[in-house]
């Protein structure tokens, strides 16, 4: 039975630096294995789509450009990502990568949030034909031709 | 009106809180807010709509906030505000500072009672029991000083205190630890925060006040803490000659109180008035008796 | 293992003169199938024996095959005791029409929120229950409305948003 | 259970929002004067209807949907469901993962006892225990976020297996976190067993017997410091417990302060576990290989989380979804020891002795989703807000 059996915490604290951190103002880098943003290789994608299959948030939409040529948009809801990485898991070319970087995730708005990953031409020609194709709703579906 | 005024009592009360939260932040390992903390809250709190409950008193409930602040700066007049003389003085104007004093308590209770709100009433019960427990040790602990001095005017006894630093600083040990926590149950600083224990009952008293009365009442706060600080150094710790001195004193008494605020868990209000009145008063009797003894015999040290 | 097949045993003899049928779907676990009406009677004397301590009510809902009457769908309540590594499970099998059992809290007072969670999601009036006010649902939930049986698959209209003024 | 709360009595309601909740539930305690003659409970403010939700998901995506039950204990709800799955599906996993996964359930034992120390202290009004302890928390929140790549939701379960590997960086970054930890909580054990203010909160507070415990079916450090030795981990051991054996911590105090010495006497066996775990981790594969249909049957998985067994019913009809999943959190047993304890304390203990079984909300609440349709829902949103504009310029 003591009184104050925390005086030795609180007075080497006092010649201590805090814990915490004034946080906008400072920042820790996160660590390398950090599931951040999804990042997409759109050179070793079949076009399979597992990765889509077990996504419990819908967070990716595969857009297949063509086929046979191997024309791949992968439109990704940075939003509804629940970042477990499953898809990186299915993915039998490894061509998903979760990065550790971007981890704060607030905005005044949601279109910062859709990133769509492929090839510059296909990424080009696709944002084209959304702008052709309506002028506001970008809503396509994802097997658009 | 400005030095050593209201407004001056104001902006230091101010800082004082700042100092103190930023002690106990530094005391739990934390970064602690930043210096125009108190500040901000403050002119947020007024410029904030204000939400009249349904049920109240209107007028009581607009008029308390008024008068606990009020109170507490009219205080501030009575006392050797950063070592300069009070601005008004009379012989037993310590009686008249130690009334001015608990009625800013007493609006908290009042205040808490007029509401309907369970959280408030069960505050104001709190606030006042507290009030009840430790007012007394508190008085007596003030009278120490008062007594070996011979007078009941704050002024003289600082005088006392200033001539005579060891005498009162050695013999009234008992006497400053009371007057010490004594501060800190009337300000409900941790571990005499169970009046407005925000785990148990929100805000205790002040649940349903928002806007510009919660920071009168806030405002009354911290000016009592500068207050009781400036008391309970001019009495104890050899008085107040000069600004540094009070500067020097008053942080001093500020540091030994977050360290208290920080190593204790909450007290329950029925431990709180148990803590009180076996130990606080009895303390402070003994330092009463040590006075008069010492009186009678006329020992200087 | 030896020790959790023994337990299970025991568990069996106690409750023979109830049990409709009996089944060990794993190494560790008896499942018990009882009529509803000696639910309460196996119950007490699973608790008189001090066997097992009740774990957790688990609804099931079994709707009519395709084909016949949806009225012959059924729900099932399994109330799981466990002792060490055993896993005992009475079934009642009850049917829509007649969804009624009895409550436990008599013999375990613990089970009022089971009881209650089972008796609002699945319809099933659990009598002789000492509280029968809503645990989960909304306030503004339709009556007669069972979340977790199969048939439901969303309410029609959203609940109206009627705000009181205090 | 008489805990019906008379009409007429003065009643404290607590919640749903209140300070000493850090997630929504109601109680309400009938006083007298500081006295609690009377408490009743009421749930169901998060219910986000999960049991259900699970019908319509593919069992990859349940796993993390039943990850997110609990934003504390996430592993263990994963790990119930991904042993429920293997069984039914008959998977052999590699000796590794369950490693793996028990010194992530461990891991996470650690971080969910030191959080529960920090709010207990915190509701007892001694912030600067709080403060403390979860500062030393961080240091396993970090670990488990560089092992795993995230603070909460470490997601390390895949059926059949885990996801990642521990190397050697890691494992001696996690020795270090160990040996950091544990003479800071022997301190802590110092604190609420030693300091008088503490003291006066948690003894003889909240007080159960044995038999109490039995009755009510209280689960975890609740019953334990009851003296009921109970621990799934030892009855009935899963995942890698039956080659690292556990040493069940009891207490016979069953009053708060003895719940505390438990949690806390906990901590030490799972530091010796965990550092038991990394010495032995056996080598070999990480994960086999799934089908995406699990065969038809039930069956029941049990855990120890951290605040007590955590129950699983699995009902796989044959296909890719399952046909019922019932989650039995460790909170919903111990919910009937408050409202029971409860009567003849002071009001003030309330906020401790609720806080004493560490109660998870959210792992209460999970069953119905509504679904709306997003038209309706923002109709209802804008009739409230064009409710509120007009309530103002009255």
């Amino acid at each position: 039975m003591k009184l104050g059996s925390m005086i030795g915490d609180v007075f080497r604290s006092l010649f201590r630096r805090p814990a915490t951190e004034l946080y906008p103002a400072e920042k820790r880098p996160a660590p390398e294995r950090f599931r951040g943003k999804l990042v997409y290789d759109p050179v070793k994608c079949s076009g399979c789509q597992l990765c889509i299959k077990d996504c419990p948030s819908e967070a990716i939409e595969l857009i297949v450009l063509d086929k046979v040529n191997k024309k791949f948009v992968l439109r990704y809801h940075q939003d509804r990502c629940t970042y477990c990485a499953q898809c990186v898991v299915n993915c039998r070319f490894s061509c998903l990568e979760m990065s550790n970087e971007l981890w704060e995730l607030a905005a005044v708005r949601k279109e910062p949030f859709e990133i769509y990953y492929g090839k510059d031409e296909d990424v080009a020609f696709l944002m084209e034909k959304i702008a052709k194709d309506n002028s506001g709703d970008a809503k396509i579906p994802a097997d658009a031709p | 009106m400005f030095f050593p005024g209201g407004l001056f009592v104001i902006a230091a009360g101010l800082v004082y809180e700042w100092i103190d939260r930023k002690l106990v932040a530094r005391l739990q390992n934390r970064v602690g807010p930043r210096w125009f903390q108190p500040l901000a809250d403050l002119v947020k709190l007024l410029a904030k709509e204000e939400i009249t409950p349904e049920g109240v008193n209107r007028s009581l409930f607009y008029l308390l906030p008024v008068v606990a602040l009020a109170a507490a700066l009219c205080t501030a007049l009575y006392i050797p505000m950063a070592g300069f003389a009070p601005s008004y003085s009379f012989r037993g104007d310590l009686i008249v500072a130690l009334y001015m004093l608990s009625v800013l308590t007493i609006c908290m209770g009042v205040a808490g009672a007029n509401t309907l709100d369970r959280f408030s009433l069960l505050g104001a019960t709190r606030t006042l029991t507290q009030m009840f427990s430790y007012e007394a040790p508190f008085l007596l602990a003030l009278l120490g000083p008062a007594i070996a001095a011979g007078s009941w005017q704050i002024n003289e006894i600082n005088a006392y205190a200033h001539a005579h630093p060891w005498d009162i600083l050695v013999f009234q040990v008992f006497g400053l630890a009371v007057a010490l926590v004594g501060t800190m149950g009337k300000l409900e600083l941790p571990p005499f925060d169970a009046p407005e224990a925000e785990t148990e009952i929100v805000a205790g008293a002040m649940t349903e006040y928002s806007g510009r009365g919660y920071a009168l009442f806030r405002l009354g706060k911290n000016v009592e803490l500068i207050i009781a600080l400036t008391l309970v150094a001019s009495f104890y710790l050899g008085g107040i000659s000069n600004p540094l001195d009070f500067l020097l004193k008053t942080l001093g008494l500020l540091l030994i109180m977050a360290v208290l605020q920080s190593l204790f868990a909450r007290l329950r209000i029925d431990q709180t008035v148990g803590l009180w009145w076996r130990l606080g008063a009895l303390l402070a009797l003994v330092n009463i008796l040590v006075v008069f003894f010492i009186r009678m015999k006329g020992i200087h040290l | 293992m030896n020790d959790t097949s023994s337990l299970l045993g025991q568990a069996e003899l106690i409750l023979r003169p109830w049990a409709a049928d009996y089944t060990h779907p794993e190494a560790d676990r008896l499942d018990v199938l009882l009529p509803p009406e000696a639910l309460k009677i196996a119950v007490r004397a699973l608790q008189k024996a001090r066997w097992g301590y009740f774990a957790a009510l688990t609804g099931l809902d079994l709707p009519a095959p395709a084909g016949a009457k949806p009225e012959d769908g059924h729900i099932e309540g399994l109330y799981h005791f466990c002792e060490g590594a055993a896993v005992l499970t009475l079934r009642v099998r009850l049917p829509y029409a007649r969804a009624q059992v009895e409550s436990l809290c008599e013999v375990i007072p613990s089970a009022l929120l089971y009881e209650r969670e089972f008796s609002e999601m699945y319809g099933v009036d659990v009598l002789q229950s000492p509280m029968k006010t809503r645990l989960l649902l909304a306030d503004d939930w339709p009556e007669d409305v069972y979340p977790m049986r199969k048939s439901f698959s969303g309410l029609q209209e959203p609940p109206a948003a009627e705000v009181k003024v205090g | 259970m008489d805990n019906q709360v008379e009409a007429r009595k003065f009643i404290v309601p607590i919640g749903p929002q209140h300070p000493a909740l850090k997630e929504p539930g109601h109680f309400e305690f009938s006083v007298e004067g500081e006295v609690v003659t009377g408490a009743s409970v009421r749930l169901g403010y998060v219910h986000r209807g999960i049991e259900k939700a699970a019908e319509s998901r593919n069992w990859t995506q349940n796993l993390y949907l039943f990850e997110r039950i609990c934003g504390i204990c996430s592993h263990v709800h994963a790990t119930a469901l991904t042993l429920g799955v293997e069984k039914l599906a008959n998977l052999q996993v590699p000796p590794r993962a369950q490693a793996i996964r028990t010194l992530m359930g461990e891991l996470e034992r650690i971080h969910s006892h030191l959080l529960w120390l920090g709010v207990a202290a915190h509701e007892g009004g001694f912030d600067t225990l709080f403060m403390y302890s979860w500062r030393d928390r961080e240091t396993v929140m970090d670990l488990l976020e560089s092992i795993s790549g995230n603070r909460v939701h470490y997601s390390a379960n895949i059926i059949g297996g885990v996801k990642f590997d521990i190397d050697d960086q890691r494992k001696d970054a996690i020795l270090r976190g160990m040996d950091f930890l544990e003479p800071r909580t022997r301190h802590y054990l110092d604190v609420v067993t030693g300091d008088r203010t503490f003291i006066a909160r948690t003894r003889g507070i909240g007080g159960m017997t044995r038999e109490q415990a039995e009755l009510l079916g209280a689960v975890g450090p609740t019953a334990r410091a009851s003296g009921v030795t109970r621990d799934v981990r030892v009855d009935s051991p899963y995942a890698a417990y039956p080659d690292f054996p556990v040493n069940v911590v009891t207490d016979e105090g069953g009053d708060l302060a003895a719940r505390f010495v438990v949690r806390i006497k906990e901590l030490f066996e799972t530091y010796r576990l965990v550092r038991e775990i990394l010495a032995k981790l056996p080598p070999g594969e990480l994960a086999v290989r799934a089908l995406r249909r699990v065969p038809a049957g039930e069956t029941v998985s049990r855990v120890e989380a951290p605040r007590g067994e955590l129950f699983y019913f699995l009902k796989s009809a044959g296909a890719d979804k399952p046909d019922r999943v019932k989650v039995r959190t460790p909170s919903l047993c111990n919910w009937a020891t408050v409202t029971q304890v409860a009567v003849g304390h002071k009001l003030a203990d309330m906020p401790m002795l609720l806080s004493g079984i560490d109660p998870c909300f959210s792992c209460n609440d999970r069953l119905v989703r509504v679904n709306r349709g997003r038209d309706s829902e923002l109709m209802s949103w804008e009739a409230l807000r064009r409710y509120g504009i007009e309530y103002y310029q009255k």
